[in-house]
């Protein structure tokens, strides 16, 4: 039959369409037909009114039987509109394969984008119709394949289009999963009042389905969850779906809510738009579906993320707010073995990253964290309820803030633990080095009296290398842990360091610390830009001299000033007197001073430590002593002396993630690296603990350590704009001149009351402040669980409803109406709230003040009907307008005023409803509100918003000051709705609504077979609307379901096995890996079941082995030909 | 600190007129924070309102003139400090650049002269001081230069209509903080909320219809007063002119002349800078702040 | 006392809306919704004998004579408050423009009414001198139209002198010639 | 005036939809194009688009999905690989590689299917009539007969 077989041509029918006059206006029909007419093959060409009518239909048939036709072709309108109508026609002429067709676009491809050219409109339409004769000529009989349907269903989205679409497939027996991101179903509507123009109440009509949904059997309800991937095709489908985790078991909880009313965490509730707070342990609203709580996570905060130790700020924040001192003490100890020692002397990394800091000022982490330990004066470290001695021996060598930690971590694992002290005391460098006015002697003894408390044997005054070797060490201890510190002094290299007045400043500082009180002379340097050097200039003051400090850096590059705790020591230092001179460096100790270079640079291009200096420009600085306080160095000899590698920069050399050494049981770590701070340090220690333990017990180094150490927390999102200044509550500090004159604490702790204070300026970054205070509150044994993870779970189903709803336009981006700057402008769901009985204010519509407004103007189109926003009308604005003026003057009786631009009240009851307003006297402006002000020119205005308007109707231009606003704003697609779009391959109108197939014929189906749309997902639309599409939405997947099977459309790839060369070139190409390569036939191979038909392999092979049904090259070829051949 | 800052410089008229205290505490200021502006040789008016209410094609043409002009001293940007002349060449540049037949148009007419027009080539940036000491020189380095700051000074920022619309592309249109930042780094307190930042002086209608025009800038003084507001900065020399001197025919509606003082935005920043006030243009204004 | 005011299709000129439209900057005057924010945004509506919004309505129509001779358009001061705000993007602004243009060609407004006036001072004394004097336009601008309103302003003109921004010519440049040519090239067809 | 032929390829779900959703908005273009629907523009084999130039095609447009949203997945990326393929082969068969075209243009875009037609009709008018038909044919009928 075909050209090739017997080489003649078929015979071939070509229809032209009419359109009535969409085609016929523009194209002239009856000269196509009679060119079609004319084309090789063809043995009738007609030109009809209505080709998709019966009659045209009809026709079709009739000539394939008169005419023997065996192709056919019809050139009307879109081939996604009537191609399928046309295949079934032939089809049940009885005579055809419904792939011996081709159809041909002369209406949204020619006539209607060609208006005003008919001739060269009609001139195209011959070439499409030429291509599409040549191109039929090779077509050939296609089966379609039929494949299973999955019954099962999958729903995205819980609000009231979901929840109509899952009943009504759930009711005929189908399993749906019900997929709701929020912990409830019930989207938007939960959160009205009433419904227009019924004024039934929303609740009333909306829980009983909801209710039904959460009880039904063959619905799944997956809350708090989220669609992840989807792949597959129509009745196949395999979807992820992420289960956030709530933290308790959902069949346990029973919703008493003794878990919230512990919960110390209050933040803006979004089902309240904003207007009223919930904890992080919640439920949206009480007739929420599933009724069960949430405790929301969102992980590590800023603060604790920032901490090398994780120490949970945001958690004793929470507790101190409420006045729990006690419970915050605990969840300081939790993480934190030294409390006093952080509360006084931390560089609270967490400060820097405080989220309050990018509003104000960060919180005072540690004057709060030293007011727990302070308030709580005498306590014990808390050790495990189930502890036991293991039996095993663990070595920790130097008794400062690693070893320390180390300890205690290690006695809490059940060890026996010996600390190595060289010192006569406990607390390492901060113990020797660290001046009484910053860290009183008691405060630190307490510390380390707690942690030697707890089981630990002390050695105090034995010095390894000294008193004690590493290798008798190792003989007695199953493993060791060595963090003796940096002791050695850095030495500057410059003439004159030996003079005697020159002094190393941690040897000065252990000395003034130990008791002695030197005579410096009048005046002092001090050499260095460390938080060692500031100490020492701080001392020198307290010694009576008069003191300057000098450093390399710049006043910006200052390393002290690298902190926010540093750059408050340098305030107090600057203070008390102390001069800074920056970017200058010591040449020459001399008789009588030194004398200075000037500094060109400190750091090179890649921000390395490396400084220059112009040698030629000099300055000398007299003084009586000078303090060297350039750094301190690990003693790199002791090391070498016992056996341990060291780094080239003299530390030792361990592992980064596991601190051991090169032998084996040993590790290390804090200042034996290279110099730190107290909580690198600490952190040093929690690390070398775990490892020990592993490594006693067997397990893995590596495994799972990567959130050991300081990362990126997790916030909220904030309006950091918008978020009420709270200014920082200081801790009370003596007068510079008064605090010099001694070395007593320059700051006293906060009172409970400022604590408070303080502590109530947390923004709560991550919700849930883990204070695990809920967990004993909760009555059911075993319900809060905290370790509960994320889930993932696969569902298999045969299509997809997406009913993902619709966000609300921000009224911010029009500054003009004043949303966020005056109090007193609503958005109309805000309104919605304030006047629900279940909402924050039991539906008493009042303002800011508590008084019910006297006037209220409420401003129609806000975001819609505006190029600079959005284009189209939002639909549903106008009603619930007109619903709202009725609510508000009902329950206030305050005058009323809409602004509109035109009334839109299409619909059943709409404009009686419309109507009903007009005779309660409510004022209806036709105007656009230019702006909302506060400016006020007659006395009338004083204190309120002013609506300037043109009434329009009037034909003037009016000034009408009310007390409320109230901003209609229009409805807008979900943020993530273009997310969706891709995940499920949908297209989007240029809105960014989801686009159904067709706006009439096809309206809840969409261009991927087996997915529809419901709701405002697709666009603006009421309840009504919003229930019917979803009705009809779950029809049309009951009527794929339930026939069983789908038939594909033929147009899979398939390879010629003969022609094929086996280079494996499309094997990779194939997004669905349907090709696969048979290794001993030497051929690649598709399969046809996972062929979606694209076609790129086709494009792509070499050999010119692969083609596509319906696609085929001859068929394209022929059409290109034919496109360019006649015309 | 930036590198070095250097504009070709579009006085326009008023400056060499009635809002010459403008110019000369603008070159004051800018000298003394070392950015340097080059007059663009034998400029001509830009056309400014009036113009284009004859003639756009015309009004178009003598802005592209003096864009010519520019183009040949080699600078890729202009500053031009007064708000009509900022918005006309704005304007110009978007018209030639949107209208193939303006341009075109526009080309010819400057042939005829032996200019080239550049009217294909990348346009012109058009700055105003503001945008020059906020986006360029940067308000911490200004904070720097400090060394009167305006402490106590509370002022009502006017930013005037055509600064900001409708090629709003350096703040809102209608509610802009430029300058308000600008003020606050020179330790002024800024009266932010002073709701009429951008709302007509009456332009020049307090020449035509007086008692349209200069009501509207006594709705913008009386405002001031109300906020508490010792003085007003302008941005525009037609602003300048019309809130100072046309204050005593605001007898009409306040009873008395409010003899508010009215200054330019650059003889504030130049107090603050510590220049001395008879290079900043004192002696032009007519009210003078009792606190300077 | 009364007045009869009615429109017949005598009073409507076919071309004018497309006249409009193809001038540049007024292409979107067809797309008026009639909502009325530039009205209630602008500064003087207050003053105008027809809004804004109701010219664009009476020009949509083709109601050429009342548009032009309205006097709505000689109170735009040109603050753009309206264009910025126009929710289908109209640059009405440039439109009151193109109105005034109209105007001042085919003759419509009185020759006295000081804002066209002013246009004609302005534009002259610019193509002459290259630059302008704002005093010396506003002094002849009052001769023209009101010359009594001059003993009036002469407060004003002491204190210009006083603070010595009193300017009684305009500065010539020297391209003079050059400027010139660009204008007459570029003359609008119809006006002087 | 000279009014080139211009063959468009258009993948079914973005581009093509795109084209009817132009029609359906009633957007006026010029009528140059004729549009050839493929399933997915990865579809396009070169051989398609040289044997449109050698049947006497002034321009060849490709129309496909925005990279990301491919409904195959990716099957838009490959060919972009394709196209920079052709547009370095074109000139040695005397073609003006501007001749050929790519642009995404998703369902929701008739105004940009409407905007590239009209500007690449009015490059391709520029460009002139192309000429390469004759000598495109002898050289591929020697391609064939190699190989």
């Amino acid at each position: 039959m075909s050209e090739k077989g017997n080489g003649k041509l078929p015979r071939i029918g070509v229809y032209i369409c009419h359109c009535g006059l969409n085609i016929a206006n523009v194209v002239d029909v009856e000269a196509v037909a009679e060119f079609a007419g004319k084309l090789p093959g063809v043995v009738v060409a007609k030109a009809y009114k209505y080709m998709c009518s019966d009659p045209g239909l009809e026709m079709i048939k009739a000539d394939i039987k008169e005419q023997n036709l065996e192709r056919v072709v019809v050139a009307s309108c879109s081939p996604l509109l009537h191609e399928q109508t046309f295949r079934r026609a032939i089809q049940e002429g009885g005579i055809l394969n419904p792939y011996l067709y081709t159809h041909v676009n002369i209406r949204e491809h020619v006539s209607w984008v060609h208006a005003s050219e008919p001739a060269k409109a009609t001139e195209k339409a011959k070439a499409l119709v030429a291509a599409a004769v040549r191109r039929v000529s090779a077509h050939k009989p296609l089966e379609r394949k039929r494949v299973d349907v999955n019954p099962d269903v999958l729903v995205l989205g819980g609000g009231i289009a979901g929840i109509q679409a899952s009943l009504v497939l759930a009711d005929s027996g189908k399993k749906v999963y019900l997929v709701e991101r929020e912990p409830s179903i019930g989207g938007h509507m939960a959160k009205f009042d009433k419904t227009f123009p019924t004024l039934d109440c929303a609740a009333c009509i909306l829980t009983p389905k909801m209710a039904q949904v959460g009880n039904h059997p063959n619905i799944e309800l997956l809350t708090y969850s989220e669609l992840k991937e989807i792949e597959g095709y129509v009745g196949n489908f395999k979807a992820k779906v992420l289960k956030k985790s709530r933290h308790l078991y959902l069949e346990k909880c029973t919703a008493c809510g003794e878990c919230a009313k512990v919960c110390p965490v209050e933040i803006p509730s979004a089902f309240d738009e904003n207007l009223a707070k919930r904890k992080a342990t919640y439920r949206p609203f009480p007739q929420a579906v599933p009724n069960k709580f949430v405790i929301e996570r969102l992980g590590y905060p800023p603060c604790q993320a920032a901490c090398p130790i994780h120490q949970n700020a945001y958690g004793y924040m929470m507790m101190v707010k409420e006045g729990k001192f006690a419970e915050a003490l605990e969840v300081v100890l939790r993480d934190n073995p030294l409390p006093s020692l952080c509360g006084w002397v931390c560089t609270h990394p967490c400060t820097d990253t405080c989220t309050r800091g990018k509003v104000d000022a960060p919180l005072n982490m540690p004057g709060i964290k030293r007011f727990i330990a302070d308030h709580a004066g005498d306590f014990a470290l808390p050790m495990p309820k189930d502890f036991k001695e293991n039996g095993k021996k663990v070595a920790v060598i130097g008794g400062g803030p690693a070893g320390l930690t180390a300890a205690y971590e290690l006695r809490k694992r059940g060890y026996q633990v010996t600390i190595y002290e060289a010192a006569g005391t406990l607390g390492g460098m901060p113990a020797i080095t660290i001046p009484d006015y910053r860290l009183p002697k008691d405060v630190l003894k307490k510390d380390t009296d707690r942690i030697a408390a707890t089981g630990i044997e002390v050695r105090l005054n034995t010095a390894l290398g000294k008193d004690v070797s590493l290798s008798e060490i190792t003989k007695q201890y199953s493993a060791v842990f060595i963090a003796v510190g940096a002791s050695k002094n850095r030495r500057l290299g410059v003439p004159g360091e030996d003079n005697s007045w020159v002094l190393p400043g941690l040897e000065f500082l252990g000395r003034v610390n130990s008791g002695e009180r030197p005579n410096l002379g009048r005046r002092v340097v001090v050499i260095g830009g460390g938080l060692v050097a500031v100490d020492a200039a701080r001392t020198a003051v307290r010694l009576g001299a008069n003191v300057t400090l000098v450093c390399i850096e710049s006043w910006e590059e200052m390393f002290a000033r690298r902190t926010s705790e540093g750059q408050k020591e340098v305030e107090q230092m600057k203070a008390e007197g102390v001069e800074v001179l920056t970017r200058w460096g010591p040449k020459e100790f001399k008789s009588g001073g030194i004398e200075l270079k000037s500094v060109i640079r400190v750091f090179d291009e890649s921000g390395r430590f490396s400084p220059q200096y112009d040698e030629t420009k000099t300055r000398f600085l007299e003084c009586d002593t000078a303090i060297v306080a350039i750094g301190q160095a690990p003693d790199s000899d002791l090391f070498k002396s016992q056996g341990l590698s060291v780094t080239s920069w003299g530390g030792l050399d361990v592992d980064p993630v596991t601190l051991q050494t090169n032998i084996e049981n040993v590790f290390a770590g804090g200042d034996v690296l290279g110099p730190d701070v107290v909580v690198t340090a600490m952190m040093a220690g929690k690390k070398a603990a775990e490892s020990i333990d592993r490594f006693l017990n067997g397990r893995d180094l590596y495994e799972g350590r990567e959130l050991e150490g300081p990362f990126e927390g997790v916030a909220r999102p904030m309006d950091l704009e918008r978020v009420e200044r709270k200014p920082a509550i200081r801790m009370p500090e003596r007068e510079p001149s008064v605090r010099i004159k001694d070395f007593a604490d320059v700051h006293s702790t906060y009172s409970p009351e400022d604590a408070q204070k303080e502590a109530s300026r947390c923004l709560m970054c991550s919700i849930c402040c883990d204070c695990q205070l809920c967990k004993p509150a909760c009555p059911v044994e075993g319900c809060i669980d905290y370790s509960i993870p994320d889930e993932e779970i696969e569902l298999n189903v045969g299509a997809v409803v997406v009913a993902t709803g619709f966000k609300i336009f921000d009224p911010k981006r029009i500054p003009s109406y004043g949303y966020g700057k005056y109090p007193e402008v609503y958005t109309s769901l805000e309104i919605e709230r304030l006047v629900n009985s279940s909402g924050p204010t039991e539906g008493k519509l009042v303002m800011k003040n508590g008084q019910p407004p006297k006037s209220v103007a409420i401003v129609h189109c806000v975001g819609s009907r505006d190029k600079n926003y959005n284009e189209y009308c939002s639909r549903v604005c106008c009603m619930y307008s007109l619903k709202l003026a009725h609510l508000v003057h009902e329950r206030t009786g305050a005058e009323v005023y809409n602004f509109y631009i035109d009334m839109r009240t299409p619909g059943k009851g709409y404009e009686e409803f419309y109507h009903k307003l007009l005779d309660e006297g409510i004022h209806f402006i036709r105007g656009r509100v230019a702006e909302i002000t506060d400016w006020a020119i007659e006395p009338s205005e004083k204190g309120k918003l002013v609506v300037r308007v043109e009434d329009t109707m009037a034909g003037m231009v009016r000034r009408i000051p009310v007390d409320m606003v109230i901003l209609s704003v229009g409805l807008e697609p979900q943020p993530d709705a273009q997310d969706i779009r891709r995940l499920l391959k949908l297209s989007c109108s240029s809105e960014g609504f989801f686009l159904e197939r067709h706006p009439k014929l096809a309206p809840v189906s969409t261009v991927t077979a087996g997915i529809y749309i419901a709701g405002a997902c697709q666009g603006p639309k009421d309840i009504p609307d919003t229930v019917a599409q979803a009705g009809a939405a779950a029809g049309e997947v009951l009527a794929m379901v339930d026939r069983g099977y789908i038939e594909l459309e033929p147009i899979k790839a398939h390879i010629d096995a003969e022609d094929c060369s086996g280079c494996k070139m499309c094997n990779g190409l194939c997004p669905y890996d349907a090709i696969t390569y048979d290794k001993e036939r030497k051929v690649s191979e598709i399969n046809e079941v996972l062929c979606e038909g694209c076609g790129t392999c086709v494009a792509a092979c070499p050999s010119g082995a692969i083609d596509q049904d319906l696609f085929e090259n001859q068929e394209l070829l022929y059409e290109i030909e034919g496109v360019l051949k006649y015309v | 600190m930036p590198d070095k800052l250097r504009y070709a410089y579009y006085p326009g008229c008023s400056l060499k007129g009635s809002g010459r205290h403008y110019e000369s505490s603008l070159l004051s200021v800018f000298r003394s924070l070392g950015i340097e502006l080059e007059e663009i040789p034998d400029w001509n008016c830009c056309g400014a309102t009036a113009y284009m209410s004859i003639d756009e094609t015309a009004a178009f043409g003598m802005v592209a003139r003096n864009l010519a002009l520019a183009r040949k001293m080699g600078y890729k940007e202009i500053v031009a400090p007064c708000a009509a002349c900022y918005l006309g060449l704005k304007k110009a540049q978007s018209y030639i650049s949107e209208y193939p037949h303006i341009a075109e148009k526009v080309c010819s007419a400057l042939a005829k002269t032996g200019l080239e027009c550049g009217c294909y080539d990348a346009p012109f940036i058009i700055k105003h001081p503001i945008e020059v000491l906020v986006y360029d020189y940067g308000l911490d380095n200004l904070r720097d230069k400090v060394k009167k700051p305006l402490t106590g000074h509370r002022i009502v920022p006017y930013y005037g209509c055509q600064l900001t619309r409708p090629f709003a592309d350096m703040d809102d249109a209608f509610y802009p903080t430029i300058m308000d930042r600008l003020l606050e780094a020179i330790g002024a307190e800024v009266i932010s909320d002073y709701p009429l930042k951008t709302r007509c002086c009456g332009g020049s209608l307090t020449g035509t219809i007086p008692e349209v025009g200069s009501r509207l800038s006594w709705l913008l003084i009386n405002e001031a007063k109300n906020h508490g507001a010792n003085y007003m900065v302008t941005a525009c020399p037609l602003c300048q002119f019309n809130l100072e001197c046309f204050q005593g025919r605001m007898k009409l509606w306040e009873g008395k002349t409010p003899k508010f003082p009215i200054l330019y935005f650059t003889q504030a920043i130049g107090i603050a800078l510590g220049i001395e006030r008879a290079s900043l243009g004192f002696g032009q204004l007519v009210y003078k702040p009792t606190m300077i | 006392m009364v007045k009869r005011v009615i429109r017949t299709q005598e009073d409507v000129s076919g071309g004018f809306v497309d006249e409009l439209t193809a001038s540049p900057g007024s292409e979107a005057l067809r797309d008026c919704i009639q909502c009325g924010t530039c009205s209630g945004t602008c500064p003087v509506a207050i003053y105008m004998d027809y809004t804004p919004r109701r010219l664009i309505a009476m020009a949509r129509e083709g109601l050429k004579k009342d548009v032009l001779s309205s006097f709505t358009v000689w109170l735009c001061s040109s603050c753009y408050a309206c264009t910025v705000r126009c929710p289908q993007k109209i640059k009405i602004t440039d439109i009151m423009y193109a109105f005034k243009r109209l105007a001042l060609r085919e003759g419509f407004y009185p020759n006295k009414f000081p804002t066209s006036v002013l246009a004609k001072e302005f534009f002259s004394e610019a193509r002459k001198n290259g630059r302008i004097s704002d005093i010396a336009v506003a002094i002849r601008l009052v001769m023209k139209t009101n010359p009594f309103k001059a003993i009036g302003m002469m407060g004003l003109g002491l204190n210009l002198m006083r603070t010595g921004r009193f300017h009684l010519f305009s500065p010539k440049i020297k391209g003079t010639k050059e400027l010139q040519t660009i204008i007459d090239a570029l003359k609008e067809e119809g006006h002087a | 005036m000279y009014e080139p032929k211009i063959v468009a390829f258009f993948c079914n779900w973005c581009t093509y939809t795109g084209a009817d959703l132009a029609g359906v908005s009633r957007m006026q273009y010029a009528p140059n194009v004729r549009i050839i629907r493929v399933m997915c523009s990865g579809r396009v084999d070169p051989e398609l688009v040289m044997k449109a130039f050698a049947e006497g095609a002034d321009g060849v447009l490709i129309g496909g999905c925005h990279p990301g949203d491919c409904h195959y997945q990716s099957g838009n990326h490959k060919t972009f690989r394709r196209y920079k393929f052709l547009k370095a082969i074109l000139p040695q068969y005397g073609l003006d590689p501007e001749r050929l075209h790519l642009e995404w243009i998703s369902a929701s875009e008739g105004d940009k299917v409407r905007d590239t037609v009209n500007s690449f009709t009015e490059k391709i008018r520029n460009l002139g009539p192309s000429t390469v038909r004759e000598t495109l044919n002898a050289l591929r009928t020697e391609e064939v007969s190699h190989g």
